[in-house]
């Protein structure tokens, strides 16, 4: 007998009650308030006046955003390309039991234990030529960097800055794949006279699929909605070589205060987060029936 | 392991931990410099060590509040986000019902979402509800993303407890809340404490929401730290010393969940 | 205790896991439920406890209707196949907590009297996880006795124990449900538990109740085929044969003399359990050529598997007997030991039982 | 294939002064060549630590490993050369049954089309040809350990094949199939097997030799039959047979033996030896006879119970408990009935503080 289904009881939706009330009042009413917003031009608080979709084609007209968009997914893209190998090479190199183990995951964690602004300034400070350690060392070596004039150099530092504070989350999720495979695999493995890599390719990699999806679905939305970095580091500069989506929208809404735009703006940006973590989920729950079938056969 | 492999292994791991380490270290070496020795001199190591930065914070009343307002809020959060989260995680790994996959997804963009998206109308919702720079305001706002990161930690830990350990308790006639104190929260002791971890994590280093929901008397560290940025001179040492300050929370509380720090950041899912 | 299901039938997400069906327990007896994995065991079982309620169908105790009642309320105790016992809590505890929560006097000396009952005296302070799986299940029928309840549901407890350890705990079981007084249902897919520990047995096959009576009846008085292969272990013999003048015809020319009543059909099916088999002939028997695939030994009986003319056979001898593979070998079918069924299924003659009561 | 030879022990602690710091005690063995053993015992006697030895996985804390006389002590399984089949099914998901199959051989550069031929033959003897091409992931338990064994078996100089209780996550009724096509396999192959188990109708059907093991001692190394008839300690006469031997207590002396101070005559022809001793008797071979003769002990009849394929008689004869066993068709005798059971006879094994003596 397979293991009992979960019984259907229609009486826990008093236990999940408490959870949608919160996050109700933190998502529900702020939305509506934005699809308020964002179908008005509101010219004094007292003046309102209803503009249906116009706000929205605006925004999908302004090359401003079509700029932001493109940096943001060529950036998200490049942070899965560096982030997921390195993190599953770092998770591999870990070792796995005992008490260097828990010390080797605390330093490595440190990184994700910083806020997002202390990262922000320990990059701005160690990147710049007169007082930070790599730009002294770059200039040391006669290569002319400044993360504040060059755009490419300023892409280039956000990337590394965005790696060096996050891989360490790909690594943990990896490595907890890792750990999760029988003892008895490796010894197969051993007995087969496989490979190291023929043991990577046939034993680890497949056993840390459904880990690794989560990584993949966490880096990439985490990354497509950055803010805080970039803007401590560079703040969107040179011109807007750094600037996000996130940076973009905010500017918009708060800086120019022009409300119609920035709401229609949300709208778009939470309706392509939910697109892709709808498809992303998905994947993930079919991996895992998928897996988990494996694991009942 | 054969040394070969091992040793080409370690090197590559010291290497990342160096590469990982060098910035942190940088800050802290900076934290003990004066801004004069700073701008002056480029050492790897402070010449005249001091204690001064460190000195300025812990009595100048508009840094050391920033601390105190970050960790009263974020206590709020923590206590509210796992205490709301513990009920809802069990109804989801218990029971079906209706909705139950569409709640569990719509946790996860909750999530995913941009605190962006909703800079505007948290700003509109707490200035109509006069909670403006207060704590609660903050602790609420980031209910956004750490309920549905409580609920999936939670969730994912409770999987794991046999479901026949809950028909026992029933068969011997413990009721509901007594069941779920005495026999089940004992046992999923770890992943109540990974989940209120990660909460306090999460909420702790957050700043768009937190800055702008505060302007006084609830501004949070992250906020005091960029306002120096933009002051007129670079007060480099006393934001380096900052910086490092707002590491040790993390870093002390970090060595209790060691072994599920894994766990925790696959939300429970491994 | 009178347990009755009326109608009962259980089907989930559209796969029907049982079928609609009524039993009415024998009060304060031991009820055993038989049948392979998938049989709807389990399912019954949570359903006579009220951890389920059935898609159709009524729950009655005592004539009162349960079928929604919560389990709580129910005055049940159960043990599970995997050990199920409060992991924080001590051996003592766990089989003190339903008589705190009950409110009962003398706790402490009630639980020694159980853990010395069960031989787990020495362990009261320790956590379940340091015991061994037999241990662990020791603590968990502590627990379900301590409750007193005059229902008491068993879901195959011994089935992820040591072969040897199987045996023991069996044995103590039978006299431990001697003792008791409360109604117990006892599931298990082997026929040997369900013969040893006697009372009666409900066959069940692929979510259906085939049949519920004493156990030696329903073993020996099989209603059909399905029954009889549920209830012999190894599975009993079957040979699709034919009636004639004199008896029973098989396929091969092989002609067995039988009295068969009037209302035998054509097509039956002889049914032979491994124990009317044997190697030495006695005159009257039905000698069988065959070649030897297999020689299962356990231990007190040896399993011979033969292919012969009339299809695949297992015979079962006394005591330890090696037989080379593919060797030769002739099978005697004692006439008295066989079993006529219907080949629709139902029984037609049932071997005489000599001197016995029905 | 190759011969086996141990002679070692094993301890948890660096230097272990009393019995139980070993998790194996001393031994000396050798396994023949193209023989099938089984290492059979409850949980915790050792079984598995000396497969884990054998294997190379653990290496003892003294003594060497020799196979065909080289010592591997100390060299890794792959360097020994060895194939082993876990508890639960350990294959590549991502692979198809073939490439499953393959692998080994693939990893040992074996030509393509050597490789092709190797598998083919070796699916088609574990009735997996029609399923070469499907991935391996979605197969049934006893399915993914059969590849798992295929494993092994692709390499033709494989020195021994390793089980650690391949049958636990098997389904009961598919569970002898699996063991005919171990036998089926070792017939055809000859190759050295080596399985534990804690199942004693597993060890005794599969293996020439059986190891029995009690608290890692090996108490005795024999053929199925040795076991059953003479059991060289009396774990062994408990351990192997179910329900196991009977023992009493007896003092012998001067032609006369008295158990529990009734005396019984010893029948001629039977070498008794003298002092104190501890009888043994299988419950298949224990007679009963209503009247007293030769060799007999008085006993009342406390319990029968009808087993289906016997009927299993329990008496009690001087506050000593001892069962036997009769034919389904023989008369039972009644519960309360002195009877006389014939305590001496052929198959009586007499024991001194637990060791054969005659």
């Amino acid at each position: 007998m397979n293991p009992t289904e979960k019984p259907v009881n229609q009486k826990a939706w008093w236990l999940v009650l408490p959870v949608l009330l919160c996050v109700a009042f933190s998502a529900i009413l702020p939305l509506m308030t934005v699809v308020n917003y964002s179908v008005q031009d509101i010219i004094s608080p007292e003046r309102r006046v209803f503009v249906g979709t116009e706000w929205f084609a605006a925004v999908m007209r302004d090359e401003e955003l079509h700029g932001a968009l493109w940096r943001q997914l060529q950036f998200s893209l490049a942070v899965l390309a560096v982030e997921i190998p390195l993190g599953i090479a770092l998770a591999l190199s870990m070792p796995a039991q005992g008490w260097k183990s828990s010390a080797v995951l605390v330093l490595v964690a440190l990184s994700l234990l910083i806020p997002w602004n202390v990262v922000g300034t320990i990059w701005q400070i160690y990147g710049r030529a007169d007082i930070g350690l790599l730009g002294h060392t770059l200039q040391a070596l006669g290569f002319d960097y400044s993360y504040t004039g060059d755009p490419v150099h300023a892409w280039f530092t956000v990337l590394i800055m965005d790696v060096w504070h996050w891989t360490p989350l790909v690594a943990l999720l990896a490595f907890a794949g890792l750990r999760s495979i029988p003892d008895a695999y490796y010894q197969a493995a051993r007995i087969d006279g496989a490979s190291k890599f023929a043991v990577f390719r046939y034993i680890q990699l497949p056993k840390m699929r459904e880990v690794l999806m989560i990584a993949v679905l966490l880096r990439f939305m985490d990354s497509f909605m950055i803010y805080t970095e970039p803007f401590v580091l560079t703040g969107g500069g040179p011109g807007t070589a750094t600037t996000f989506l996130s940076q973009y929208l905010t500017q918009k809404a708060v800086g120019q205060f022009d409300l119609g735009p920035a709401a229609a703006f949300s709208l778009i940006y939470f309706l392509i987060i939910l697109l892709l973590c709808f498809v992303l989920y998905n994947w993930m729950q079919s991996l895992g029936t998928a897996h988990k079938e494996h694991a009942h056969a | 392991m054969h040394d070969q492999r091992f040793h080409k292994r370690s090197i590559f791991l010291a290497a990342y931990i160096i590469f990982a380490l060098l910035p942190i270290y940088w800050m802290v070496n900076m934290s003990f410099k004066t801004n004069e020795e700073i701008l002056s001199s480029f050492s790897l190591w402070p010449q005249h060590f001091t204690w001064g930065n460190y000195l300025t914070i812990f009595t100048d009343p508009s840094w050391y509040s920033g601390y105190i307002n970050s960790l009263i809020y974020v206590a709020i959060n923590t206590v509210i986000s796992v205490s709301v989260a513990l009920p809802a995680a069990y109804a989801f790994s218990r029971y079906r019902f209706l909705g139950d996959k569409h709640i569990f997804f719509w946790l996860l963009t909750n999530r995913m979402t941009p605190p962006a998206v909703f800079l505007l109308p948290f700003f509109q919702l707490y200035t109509t509800l006069g909670l403006m720079d207060t704590h609660i305001a903050v602790a609420m706002a980031h209910l956004l993303f750490n309920v549905p990161l409580a609920v999936w930690i939670l969730e994912g830990f409770m999987s794991g407890i046999p479901r026949e350990i809950d028909e026992t308790a029933y068969i011997d006639g413990y009721s509901f809340p007594r069941f779920f104190v005495m026999i089940f929260l004992p046992l999923i002791k770890a992943g109540v404490g990974v989940a209120a971890f990660f909460c306090f994590m999460f909420s702790w280093v957050e700043l768009l929401l937190a800055r702008t929901l505060t302007s006084v008397n609830a501004k949070p560290i992250v906020a005091t730290m960029t306002r120096t940025v933009s002051a007129s001179g670079m007060d480099w040492a006393t934001l380096a010393a900052a910086g490092v300050l707002t590491i040790v929370p993390g870093a002390i509380v970090i060595w209790f969940v060691r072994h599920y720090i894994a766990k925790g950041f696959a939300m429970g899912r491994v | 205790m009178q347990l009755i299901l009326e109608g009962v039938g259980k089907s989930v997400s559209g796969q029907v896991h049982l079928y609609p069906q009524t039993l009415a327990l024998h009060p304060g007896q031991v009820t055993v439920l038989l049948g392979a994995t998938q049989a709807g065991k389990t399912s019954l079982m949570r359903i006579m406890a009220g951890l389920d309620t059935p898609t159709q169908g009524r729950v009655l105790v005592d004539g009162q209707d349960v079928t929604g009642l919560a389990v709580r309320h129910r005055n049940v105790a159960m043990v599970y196949q995997q050990f199920i016992n409060y992991p924080s809590m001590t051996v003592f505890d766990n089989i003190a907590s339903p008589l705190k929560l009950s409110g009962q006097a003398d706790v402490a000396k009630r639980v020694h009297e159980l853990a010395t009952k069960l031989h787990i005296e020495m362990f009261l302070d320790r956590l379940p996880a340091e015991l061994s799986g037999g241990q662990q299940q020791r603590v968990a029928l502590a627990r379900a006795l301590a409750k007193k309840a005059p229902l008491m549901l068993l879901d195959e407890p011994l089935v992820n124990l040591d072969y040897k350890l199987r045996e023991e705990l069996r044995e103590e079981l039978a006299q431990l449900f001697a003792t008791g007084d409360s109604t117990v249902v006892y599931a298990t897919t082997e026929p040997a538990e369900a013969l040893l520990l006697g009372g009666y047995t409900a066959v069940l096959d692929r979510g259906r109740l085939l049949q519920y009576g004493p156990t030696a009846e329903v073993f020996h008085q099989p209603a059909s085929i399905q029954v009889a292969s549920a209830f012999s272990d190894p599975p009993m013999n079957l040979l699709p044969a034919q009636t004639s003048a004199t008896g029973v015809a098989l396929p091969g020319g092989f002609e067995l003399p039988l009295a068969l009543p009037a209302s035998a059909p054509k097509d039956v099916v002889l049914g032979a359990r491994a124990s009317a088999l044997r190697v030495q002939g006695q005159p009257g028997d039905l000698q069988l050529p065959g070649v030897v695939e297999l020689a299962e030994i356990s231990g007190s009986d040896t399993f011979v598997h033969a292919q012969t003319p009339v299809g695949n056979l297992v015979a079962q001898l006394t005591g330890v007997h090696e037989f080379k593979l593919g060797a030769p070998i002739s099978l005697f079918l004692q006439p008295s030991q066989v079993y006529v069924f219907d080949a629709a299924g139902p029984l037609v003659m049932a071997p005489l039982r000599s001197g016995r009561m029905g | 294939m190759a011969q086996i030879e141990l002679d070692l022990a094993h301890a948890y602690k660096p230097n272990p002064q009393v019995e139980t710091d070993y998790a194996l005690l001393p031994l000396k063995m050798s396994f023949r060549d193209g023989g099938a053993y089984a290492l059979l015992g409850p949980s915790g006697c050792g079984k598995t630590t000396m497969l884990n030895i054998m294997s190379g996985l653990v290496v003892p804390s003294q003594g060497t490993v020799k196979f065909d006389g080289v010592d591997v002590t100390r060299s890794s399984p792959q360097e020994r050369n060895i194939a082993q089949v876990f508890q639960f099914p350990v294959i590549y998901d991502t692979m198809t049954v073939a490439q499953n199959l393959a692998f080994p051989l693939k990893n040992r550069q074996v030509p393509a089309d050597q490789i092709r031929k190797r598998v083919g033959q070796i699916a088609e003897m574990l009735d997996m040809s029609h399923q070469l091409d499907m991935r391996a992931a979605g197969l049934s338990a006893d399915q993914k350990q059969k590849i798992s064994l295929g494993r092994g078996l692709v390499r033709s100089d494989v020195s021994a094949v390793l089980f650690d209780e391949p049958l636990t996550v098997i389904d009961p009724h598919l569970k002898w199939q699996l063991r005919r096509k171990l036998k089926q396999i070792h017939h055809e192959l000859k190759l050295t097997l080596i399985y534990v188990t804690h199942d004693q109708v597993e060890a005794l059907t599969f293996a020439d030799e059986v190891v029995v093991m009690t608290r890692g001692k090996a108490v005795q190394v024999g053929s199925a039959e040795a076991l059953f008839e003479r059991p060289a300690h009396t774990f062994v006469g408990h351990f192997i047979g179910s329900p196991g031997m009977n023992f009493l207590p007896a003092q012998a002396g001067g032609g006369v033996l008295t158990v529990q101070g009734q005396a019984v005559q010893v029948p001629q022809g039977l070498a008794v030896p003298e002092g104190a001793l501890k009888l043994g008797i299988r419950p298949e071979y224990l007679q009963v006879s209503a009247v007293a003769e030769p060799g007999t002990l008085a006993a009342v009849v406390r319990q029968v119970q009808d087993v289906g394929t016997y009927q299993m008689v329990t008496c009690d004869a001087v506050g000593v408990v001892l069962k036997l066993r009769l034919t389904p068709q023989a008369q039972a005798p009644q519960v309360g009935a002195q009877v006389f059971l014939h305590v001496l006879g052929p198959h009586t094994c007499f024991y001194k503080n637990e060791e054969l003596v005659a």
